[in-house]
């Protein structure tokens, strides 16, 4: 059971006079320990602090830029991947990333052990379960033909895998996962499993998955709530990065449905991972985010190509 | 102003571009009963249906005193040949449907209507639905509601084909009695001779395809006995040599 | 390899009742946002689907003009429209509401209208006769002839309003058991999943059990018929 | 800041039918795929509600057993059942024509079991007198009394089909415009997204349009009742 | 073996605990006609229900022949007092309906229903719906479908009561043909004392509360100016001093 235990929840009790700027905060899906930062941030009274009460709305996936482009959030979750089909079209949702959650893509491809797969090439002649994304199947194309695979000897079941535990059971033998949730739970499961990530075969298209976003307008009318919004989820994060198991255990009595085992676990691995390689927890590096998109172009995923230094910004997020 | 309550004049109506009726022009005074004979199939509802407005003839108009009501339904007191009491209704609902749609309180039109159940045999249904009744016992309920309709002139098809002699001479006594009170008209259907020489002022014939009204019979006023005259048996034959 | 279920998708009863049992508060206090949700929904859906058939039944310009209308309401995915319901609506629980209502309305229209085609035509003529106004013929004879297929169009919504709002919370949104069970089967807790599928059934055949008896109520004359065999 | 719809998330009319005329052949391939399952589903959920119906008439034990598990089909969310289905029945047609059915079927039952609820009691009567076993009075009776409330099952049942369909074609699949339209909503592009609602909407029209064509075929008695006013 | 083919045996029954009939023992010849009379709601239809088998008695047996039938219904021919014409289906196929029943071929069945209804009155009707036909139409449609029960006893509840007389008459006459050539058996509701007259060898006169048969009354074989004689006057009295 998660969040039975109890913590402090509220470290500030000053400026209970202060009027609260009200901010709604779209997840990308359920809560997780991507969002432990957030978690920190509203539960150690960091928002309240900077002057903002935060109210967290969980959504069905994909809709984090529609939520926050069209102002019933001020601030979302998307993906650098996801927020190229926009910024491409003739008429883009007029949102920014501001900061990136996790420094890496952390999603790789897991296998059952008897699979013997240790890299991409080793996924010719098995099954991969594919969400029919092209962007999914050009990136993992490139992954394979750059580990000297060849991609049409993977053979690609259509079906999307919600338990990849459960799908490596079953006649799939490849699903490709984020390696903080779902990989760490296979690890606490037991089957016995193989994975690698995807960054490892394709330097050139490390992507940010996944980015905080905020709506344009909102932004440039509110430069100061948004810098303290980020200031204070920054020090969430930080938080995190220092104090893994305290994290997990805030997060889980944030939300009490989630597995406290697996977010303790997930918190332990992710500590490390938040900022990795980075000046400071959200720095989005210009060149890395660019040539995501450019390669984007390149490979036909997106029909324009997508001027450089779109669709981010580190105004709001100073060393 | 004349004594007549209901006209109609040169009514035709076909089903299926077949003529039903054709031509039928009558009149019913004030306080009179007229019967309507005919052979199963002549017309006799259909001729109702169109006196009681609820269907437009082809060609013809009805008219309620000087007033055109060719039509308009709502205008006479029309019982229909089927009982149609409604499943879902009380018996007691059902015969105050009337005084409902006029508007009067639903608790106020029970107790009316409720009132007159003991004199149509019916007592101590009030509560019941009509498929815990006898045929005879729906029958009279819906004579019942008819006469709730209140208006001055009354359409009976029907009305005691489904009643014992015993049952039959109650409600003949009845309605002589309410229609003289009320100066109450009528048009009646009846297969029944015997009954529409006892009740009626005048017999329509209706015969022949399409339809129409081949004979009139005015009987004498006083009807004492007259049943067991010879008028009645030479009236008797004439009627039977019509139809 | 094959299992018919995998035993590791298939928590054993006694977790399922462990893991209600150790949620419970957690569980009602997101079941109370659902049932109002479905409640609200339902009751609004089954008035504007009476207003829509009442309406279409009486005029037939309105009939063919909305027919289609009707008809295309529900083959919009949700999905399609949550974005815009989010947009307009926010968080809350109104678009949940909306996507109730119109999952309800449909069934309680199809089956109202099917039931006014099929009202007894000459009963129809004995009230024209009494001088009744179209709102009187519907209001003691239509409306009564009905109650069965509203009835049976109600029992059709009923049986999905729950389940509704449970999808519907899916979209986004602060509680309500359709959050909850995104969240436990995000954090694999199969447990936690039946229970919660349990207890949306148990709430739909409560409502459904409830209809039943409202329609006992509101339709006595059914208890007098005779029963064959 | 708030416009009914975000400029950015309303395609114009005209880029709408350009990209249906585009797309029209991967259009037509997908939406095939669909019509397919869905009237799969929906024959097949039709023959199942009728005998659930029939059953659940006929037999008062299989009517208690059953009723309780009729309604819990309907209320466990398609997400639940769809992991399950998947490991059964594979990527193809089968697990989305079976989630057609589970739709499907119900309406037809519930219609049904209300249609025969309210057959007369004295027609059954005289079947009974002329020595009709319960076959006969099934078939010559009770069905083509009850053939409006089918109908009126199988319009609601028919307009679920094909969005039926599409939502398990988001289960995973190779094709159909439940994929076609996960896929178009993935690259936000919403001219295509919306014909793609418009072709899903032309279907299912099309559907009722040919059930209202069928039940006026099967129901030749309707056409003589007089109308009212 | 005897020439009784019905009997009942002290049946009695009720509604919601109330007697209806009580103690009734009757029993029908052989090619006899017998009419039931008694006052609306006496429980002559109850009667008929329990004699039919579609109603089992609280207590008492029926038997056909020495066969105990008690609630067991298909063993005689049944018309009920409402038409009960299907409106979804076609006259014919309403009047063919115990033929299909009985196994007959839809198509041959339709043929010979329709072969009748020429001497029905309702020729040219075949194809049309119960709803386009007048009350005393769908009344012989209902004679007509429950001689084709083809049992060898029929109960009838009213068969005529919606004909004109000589509609009515020429149904005796058909009525009277067929059962001497089919060796029919019947007994017959009516309310009309001169149709019982006319048609039966007995007459059961139903009274009370509950209802009982109070009187038998056993007719002169042969018939031909029956009703005119002094004998059947002194019958008449009889019976309406009883009702
Ligand atoms: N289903 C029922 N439930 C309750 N009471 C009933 C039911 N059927 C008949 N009765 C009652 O039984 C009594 C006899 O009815 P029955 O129909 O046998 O009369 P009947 O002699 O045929 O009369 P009629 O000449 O009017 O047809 C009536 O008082 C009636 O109210
Ligand atoms: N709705 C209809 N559609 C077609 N034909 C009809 C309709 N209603 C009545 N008819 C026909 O009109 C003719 C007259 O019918 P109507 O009911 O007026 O006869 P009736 O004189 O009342 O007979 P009965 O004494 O048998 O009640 C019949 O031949 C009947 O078939
Ligand atoms: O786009 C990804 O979900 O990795
Ligand atoms: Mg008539
Ligand atoms: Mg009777």
């Amino acid at each position: 059971a998660c969040g039975t235990t109890s913590t402090q929840t509220s470290s500030s009790d000053t400026s209970q006079d202060k009027e609260l700027t009200k901010i709604t905060f779209a997840l990308d899906w359920t809560p997780n320990t991507n969002h432990t930062g957030l978690y920190v941030a509203d539960a150690l009274g960091y928002f309240e602090d900077a002057g903002i009460e935060v109210e967290f709305v969980q959504t069905s996936s994909g809709y984090g830029s529609e939520l926050v482009g069209v102002g019933q959030a001020e601030f979302g979750i998307d993906f650098q991947d996801t927020m190229a089909y926009t910024y491409a079209s003739e008429d883009p949702i007029p949102v920014t990333a501001i900061a990136a959650v996790i420094q890496h893509n952390t999603s790789g491809i897991i296998t059952r052990a008897d699979s013997n797969v240790t890299s991409p090439k080793g996924l010719e002649g098995l099954h991969y379960a594919t969400w029919e994304d092209p962007m999914e199947q050009t990136l993992l194309e490139y992954c394979v033909e750059q580990d000297g695979g060849v991609w049409d000897n993977v053979i690609l079941d259509p079906v999307t895998v919600d338990d990849a535990v459960a799908g490596l059971q079953s006649n799939i033998d490849a699903v490709w996962i984020y390696y903080a949730w779902d990989g760490i739970r296979a690890e606490l499961s037991d089957l016995d499993t193989n994975f690698f990530f995807l960054k490892d075969y394709c330097s050139d298209m490390d992507e940010y998955t996944p980015v905080i976003i905020g709506n344009d307008e909102y932004m440039q009318e509110n430069p100061e709530v948004t810098k303290a919004f980020v200031a204070a989820v920054r020090k969430g994060y930080e938080y995190a990065i220092d104090n893994p198991d305290e994290a997990a255990k805030i997060l889980c009595e944030e939300v009490p449905e989630l597995d406290e085992e697996l977010v303790t676990a997930s918190q332990e691995w992710l500590a490390d991972q938040y900022s990795k390689d980075a000046p400071y927890w959200g720095y989005i590096d210009e060149e890395r985010w660019d040539g995501v998109y450019d390669w984007m172009y390149e490979n036909k995923l997106v029909e324009n190509e997508i001027a450089d230094g779109t669709g981010f910004t580190n105004d709001y997020n100073p060393e | 102003m004349s004594d007549t309550v209901l006209t109609a004049k040169q009514i035709t109506h076909s089903y299926e571009k077949e003529n039903i009726i054709e031509d039928v022009s009558v009149h019913l005074k004030k306080e009179e009963i007229v019967s309507l004979l005919g052979v199963s199939g002549v017309g006799k509802t259909t001729l109702f249906q169109i006196l009681s407005g609820l269907v437009r003839p082809d060609s013809g108009q009805v008219y309620l005193h000087e007033q055109e009501i060719t039509g308009q339904a709502g205008h006479v007191s029309y019982m229909l040949q089927k009982d149609l009491l409604m499943p879902y209704h009380t018996m007691e609902d059902n015969v105050a449907m009337p005084l409902i749609i006029q508007g009067m309180k639903k608790s106020e039109a029970r107790k009316k209507a409720s009132s007159y159940f003991a004199e149509f045999g019916i007592e101590g249904t009030q509560r019941q639905y009509p498929s815990q009744l006898s045929g005879g016992m729906r029958q009279r309920a819906a004579l019942l509601r008819t006469y709730l309709f209140g208006k001055e002139v009354a359409l009976l098809d029907e009305p005691f084909s489904a009643l014992d002699a015993i049952t039959k001479s109650e409600m003949h006594r009845w309605y002589l009695e309410v229609m003289h009170r009320i100066r109450l008209s009528t048009i009646f259907v009846t297969h029944d001779i015997e009954e529409a020489l006892f009740l009626s002022d005048r017999i329509w014939i209706m015969a022949g395809h399409p339809g129409r009204i081949v004979k009139e019979i005015v009987l004498p006023k006083k009807k004492e006995d007259f049943l067991l005259t010879n008028d009645s048996i030479e009236i008797r034959r004439e009627i039977l040599s019509v139809l | 390899m094959l299992e018919i279920v995998p035993h590791y998708m298939l928590p054993s009863p006694v977790s399922v009742v462990q893991a209600f049992i150790e949620d419970f508060p957690l569980l009602m206090g997101h079941a109370k946002t659902t049932v109002v949700e479905a409640l609200i929904g339902l009751a609004i859906g089954t008035a504007l689907g009476f207003l829509c058939a009442v309406l279409m039944n009486h005029f037939k310009g309105f009939y063919k003009a909305f027919y289609p209308i009707v008809v295309i309401t529900q083959t919009i995915p949700t999905v399609a429209i949550a974005p815009l319901l989010i947009l307009w609506l926010g968080y809350a629980m109104a678009p949940k509401i909306v996507l109730v209502i119109i999952t309800a309305f449909f069934p309680i229209t199809i089956g109202l209208l099917e039931g006014f085609a099929s009202v007894d035509r000459e009963a129809v003529s004995l009230f024209r006769a009494m001088g009744a106004k179209p709102m009187q013929i519907f209001r003691y004879m239509k409306m009564p002839a009905t109650l069965g297929e509203f009835f049976s169009g109600l029992r059709i919504s009923a049986a999905y309003s729950i389940v509704g709002a449970v999808v519907a919370e899916w979209l986004g949104g602060y509680n309500g058991l359709g959050v909850y069970m995104m969240r436990v089967k995000k954090s694999y807790s199969y447990d936690k999943m039946f229970a919660v599928i349990v207890l949306i059934s148990a709430i739909s055949l409560l409502l459904m059990w409830g209809l039943g008896r409202v329609q006992k109520v509101l339709m006595p004359w059914e208890k007098t018929k005779k029963h064959e065999e």
